[in-house]
């Protein structure tokens, strides 16, 4: 990011925009707030809808980041960036970031040709759901993984729980963060594995959370895998969960800048049009000050994922840094304008009706998961050495 | 405070706290455990158990429900200083609140201050015996924080007053048997002063109310109508055109009743230190997330700090010196503290703080979750913490329109 | 602090309130913060004026928390605590924290009778000018003693440096912190020593702060004092050190509190006055938020540092607690309010030539003084066993 | 960009780098130690040494001193994107700046689009040479951040306005030849409508000026008098009365300026957690004080997200988009973040950030104390931040007066 560099671009290219008006088409006319709504009101068990899934993948979505070898579009997240956006703005629910970015992610990278093309063209086509399983306690840690894999003839038994796994509840099969060496907290020691969720020993429990979402608990009571299971070697997988996670970390903060976005645009729009005292209580200059202020942050929420994004798609060293600095400041600037949100509507802001508490908590959902302002804070400052 | 009447309140401390013991169910002197505890009264009164209902028949009887208030009119006449030996024992020995009433804490005192003799007697009594379930109709959709641009209209037609509009916000509307309400009844004159304050009963034909529901869930609020509802003329509280003035004074009082419910609800509340103790852990004795832990420090401190200003305020108020607006300023603190608290609550708790009903939660869990989202209103609520601060820069600093 | 409890009053006595007045007049007449700036500009090596120094000795301000029988008043923290809150509005320097409060405290709380004898009468006529010589890095911290006091044939000596000793370097005499067992952050084995400051082996260097006040860095080379020196039992002072530190934080934080009522209040009646667009700037609602949220802030301090001072004179075991919130308050509300008092009073604010600039600068400085709010938002933690 | 335009730039930037290889004084590629190093130019020129002269020379015979004005009047004449080349290269070199100048910077720009050629001819070539100094006569004591409510009168008399007014926070009043200046020149009309923008040779009869000291100790900023001082009417720039319009232009460069100055002050400074390890020391290689460790690491955040945000506005322009009115938005930012730099800074160094001159603190110390105090003017200068809020809420955000 020095000066003197000619990084890439922050400005979206005409390609760009026209995915995002195909994308906003889309979710605006199939996947409204009232979209998420229904499934909440139904207490849907998947929490997300298959059908648009399908119809998302069908317009490339889940094969986005995916070469064409295995069934992908061969764009990045540039690209999908740009739909989880517009998916953000309402609130849509997708396994976009769970099976494409998470579970997709770390096949992709971490996987074998054979294990690639054994699971990601059914990721690509939008028919196989997947999700990571790494969370253990009741927030984000990248190594505190307690989880085991021991090894016994020709595989693996793996025996732990996880918690808050995204979509878990209705994957095919869970990519599991296990330890086969090494205590608590430690990088080393660390494996994937490809658990198809039918396995022996494997126990599924949804639980849905305050922002109209499932995410899942899951036991395994002794799983055993075969060898061909991991992705790449047991014990060396940090770098590639390392890689997932900043990846993960970047793609939910582009749905939670969308969300921040909308929240904000439907906030100052409100602000012109309700009127106390006569007046628009937009001319109220302290909540004038507020707005404006908000505007900066929102302003440079969008710069940091733009710029992650990106940064991902070169290849760059400096994903780590921006994925810290993108989730961090997504989480705190989403929750933030979704609580003044809820302020500057006054009383409908609190009702069920309207739809700004259903922004609220899926900004504080949004900010705990994949690790909120605090954990990024801590992760920015180790990559910086202090 | 002079040494007799110290003498004659440390007397009536010992005799309360006598009375007390002898007469308050022991399962009245339990925490409550959820709002399904609380006692409302009213035509048709829920008791949680006969307990309950023995204890509030004894507190009524001796006018304890409303202490202060004169006994002609179903109080027990007491100073502020006894209602306050009354408040403290009854805390001491872990009472039960015997009645829950916006009909003692908000229309009693402007009733006592604005209403007819007639008034009184009608309605105090049996509000003070929880027979009487009153709700407030004030807030309006189009209204908000400005509540005098109300538009609820009420003609006069004969001896009655004809009511059409609609309310918002107004408490337990759905189980309540009148309402206090503010009426435009002069449509042409400034906001202010075309304001009546009415009584309505609400069996009233017209009458109609429907639950709202909030982000967090199920609520007491609710939307209420009025169609032709037709109000006897008896009903008026203070002047025609009059009841901006009352509606103040019962603002006042609201204000005042909201800090002090929070000021209380914070000490029944396990700390947030213990809680986060669990969820987070410690090393040698100290809260393993420095960060949460120096926000716990800070809320408690900032908890600290309110609750001696409360104080503060009290004894300025009883040493006779002139009290400043501070009630805005314990309104604005106080909720902003409780948004606070629940915020640290929902982050301490981490993913068990965002579990939705059907989740693998606990209920105190589950319990915090709604708190929290509930707790975003309370910077709306009773004016909004804006109308708060507008308030304090106006009436206490005196800065310019 | 409990309900039920019948806790000392928060409102002023009627000679509470006379003490205000007689210690208003005379700190407005004799000492407005044009007499800091005279002792400023004229680099004055003191940093107070000892001639109002001893006239508010003379008018029972050095002795006012100290009984008849060493010469003092017999009054308590209370009353002090109104004097100094007047001081506060001024930026007045005086050496009530330094003599009266820390050294002249240790003295009182820890000497024999006869130590008591020999020191305190002097510090209650005004005569004698003493110093706590206690930190020794960058900032404050308790225990963080390195300093040592080594056994000798009679006596002790003491070898280490103190920074940002208060009035150290117009100190008559120092009581000194130092070790004679134990660990540098240990609690235990800690001594108070009172070292004349012409002892052999004493250096005293006077370092000037931005708020135009002295402290002193203080090197001892091997000082040797007698066992009479000690305040009680060598290793077994840190009772004592923490009586007497958080009367110092409460001390302070009166002083403090007087910094950010004068601030508020000329920042207010700015507001009423100073026109801009044709109105004046205090009719503008962002600024109106702003200063009545400043208001609340204030009030609360202004309780808590009452209810502190209190609590002293009442020998409650809510001291410690209560110390660290007044501390933690004042110091985070003066800073706060200064710098809001800038911004308020635009371009004026920051030149010299007004007081405003005086206001934050001391803030500042004083907020570090004896920790500052996230030192004591850890000591309110600890006390409250987390 | 398309390719060819691409190889020219990349030729450009290679001439480019081959002639300041060539050209800038080796002791010029060193980083200035303080102001003193800093070249302004002017009658009476001032230069730290022999090189720093030579290097104004021969970057003054290039026109590299102004590159984006046209050639004939003392500029290079490149483009936007050349100059930007032009400024990476010398980044890229190290080469301090040949020539401070609010000439090159302010009024150069306003004069080139609101200047006659008269005007043109007469001012920016020696201004780009630095023979002229500058300065801004804008802020008056009564004014504030309500600029366009100056006193300062200039009356037409003959061929001449008579001025008769003070300004304030002149920047180098007491050092400038001439000054860029608002006045007022008709008192009846509203307030923008009755405002010249007039130069004025500060050698005139009648002006004087005096230094301002600030929280910070002493500072460049001045207050100027004019006292009946005589100012050929040929000097005024734009129409008469029409002045607002080219103060706002103006304006619009400074904030730019700020914002990028700013910027680069920030790369230049030696990083916050590199100055907090001294001081608070680490364990395990993390800065051993959690809070301040977060305070430092959100600062960072926060400045990296400014610096790709003001990245992403120079894209959008650059890409023919339009952009928003985002200048206020980085001045709000970029002075706030610098505020907190320095507070940050000062924490960090705790009792050695709080030193006066005389103590025993290191010349860093001393500086980074002065440059905390200094920081607080940052958001009041150059429009306040409050004026900033009220732009991007009205421009930005269209919400109503």
């Amino acid at each position: 990011m020095s000066a003197g560099n000619t990084p890439v671009s922050l400005v979206l290219t005409e390609d760009q925009e026209s995915i995002r008006r195909v994308a906003r088409d889309y979710v605006q006319r199939s996947m409204p707030t009232t979209h998420l709504r229904a499934l909440r009101d139904a207490d849907d068990a998947l929490g997300y809808a298959p059908a648009c899934w399908s119809e998302l993948a069908g317009l490339g979505v889940a094969g986005m980041v995916f070469p064409e070898s295995v069934g992908g579009v061969g764009l990045g997240f540039a690209e999908l960036g740009v739909v989880l956006e517009e998916c953000g703005r309402t609130l849509a629910p997708t396994p976009i970031v769970s099976t494409v970015v998470l579970a997709g992610g770390a096949i992709a990278l971490g996987g074998s040709e054979a294990q690639r093309q054994q699971w990601l063209p059914g990721v690509c086509a939008g028919e196989r759901v997947l999700a990571l399983a790494h969370d253990e306690g009741t927030r984000h840690a990248r190594y505190r993984v307690a989880t085991r894999a021991e090894p016994v003839a020709g595989g693996f038994r793996i025996t732990g729980e996880k918690t808050f796994v995204l979509d878990g509840h209705g994957a095919e099969a869970l990519v599991v963060v296990a330890r086969v060496d090494g205590a608590v907290g430690d990088r080393t020691g660390l494996a994937l594995f490809v658990v198809p969720a039918s396995s022996p020993g494997v126990a599924v429990t949804r639980t849905p959370t305050v922002d109209s979402r499932n995410v899942a608990r899951v036991r395994f009571d002794g799983v055993v895998v075969g060898v061909d299971a991991a992705l790449g070697a047991p014990g060396d997988a940090a770098d590639v969960l390392d890689r997932v996670l900043d990846r993960g970390a970047i793609a939910l903060g582009a749905e939670m800048l969308g969300g921040a976005l909308e929240a904000f645009e439907r906030t100052v729009a409100y602000l012109k049009t309700r009127k106390q005292f006569g007046v628009p209580i937009g001319s109220f200059q302290a909540l004038k000050h507020r707005a404006a202020q908000l505007f900066c942050e929102v302003e440079l929420s969008r710069s940091v994922v733009l710029a992650a994004l990106r940064a991902i798609d070169a290849g760059g060293p400096d994903v780590p840094v921006l994925a810290a600095a993108a989730k961090a400041r997504t989480s705190d600037t989403f929750v933030r304008v979704a609580a003044e949100a809820i302020q500057m509507h006054g009383g409908i802001g609190v009702t069920d009706e309207l739809d700004i508490g259903l922004f609220y908590k899926r900004a504080k959902v949004a900010a705990m998961t994949l690790g909120d302002g605090a954990h990024h804070r801590d992760r920015f400052a180790r990559l910086h050495g202090y | 405070m002079d040494p007799e009447r110290r003498g004659d309140l440390e007397e009536f401390r010992a005799s309360t706290r006598a009375w007390l013991e002898a007469h308050c169910p022991s399962a009245m002197r339990t925490p409550a455990r959820s709002a399904d505890d609380d006692v409302w009264g009213g035509r048709a009164p829920v008791f949680p158990n006969e307990d309950a209902r023995v204890w509030l028949e004894r507190m009524a009887a001796k006018g304890w429900t409303a202490p202060t208030w004169p006994r002609e009119y179903g109080g027990a006449g007491l100073s502020r200083d006894e209602a306050r030996v009354l408040d403290e024992e009854q805390r001491r020995l872990g009472c039960r609140m015997a009645l829950k009433s916006f009909g003692v804490w908000m229309l009693g005192p402007v009733l006592l201050e604005y209403g007819t003799e007639e008034q009184k007697r009608t309605f105090l009594p049996p509000t003070a015996r929880g027979e009487i379930r009153w709700c407030q109709g004030y807030s309006e959709p189009s209204a908000g924080s400005d509540l005098a641009s109300l538009q609820t209209r009420a003609v006069l037609d004969g001896d009655s007053y004809v009511v059409d509009g609609q309310k918002v916000w107004t408490s337990h509307a759905d189980k309540a048997d009148w309402m206090f309400c503010l009426v435009r009844t002069d449509a042409a004159a400034p906001k202010h002063e075309g304001i009546s304050f009415l009584l309505i009963d609400m069996r009233s034909p017209g009458v109609s109310a429907r639950p709202i529901r909030l982000i967090s869930g199920a609520s007491p609020f609710c939307e209420a109508f009025f169609d032709g509802v037709r109000v006897p003329a008896s009903q008026l509280v203070g002047t025609l055109n009059g009841g901006w003035k009352v509606a103040k004074a019962l603002l006042e009082h609201e204000r005042a009743l909201i800090s002090k419910m929070r000021d209380a609800a914070f000490g029944e509340d396990e700390p947030l230190e213990s809680v986060a103790k669990r969820y987070l852990g410690t090393d040698d004795g100290v809260l393993a997330d420095a960060l949460l832990r120096d926000r716990i420090a800070q809320a408690g401190m900032d908890s600290l700090c309110n609750s001696l200003t409360l104080r503060r305020s009290a004894e300025t108020m009883r040493a006779g010196r002139p009290p400043g607006h501070e009630t805005s300023m314990f309104k604005l603190y106080g909720t902003e503290l409780n948004k606070r608290r629940f915020e640290l609550l929902v982050e301490i708790e981490g993913y068990r703080g965002v579990g939705a009903e059907g989740s693998d939660v606990s209920a105190e869990e589950l319990a915090s979750t709604r708190a929290w989202l509930r707790s975003r209103a309370n910077s709306i609520e009773g004016g909004s913490s804006e109308i708060q601060l507008n308030i304090i820069a106006r009436r206490v600093l005196g800065l310019p329109e």
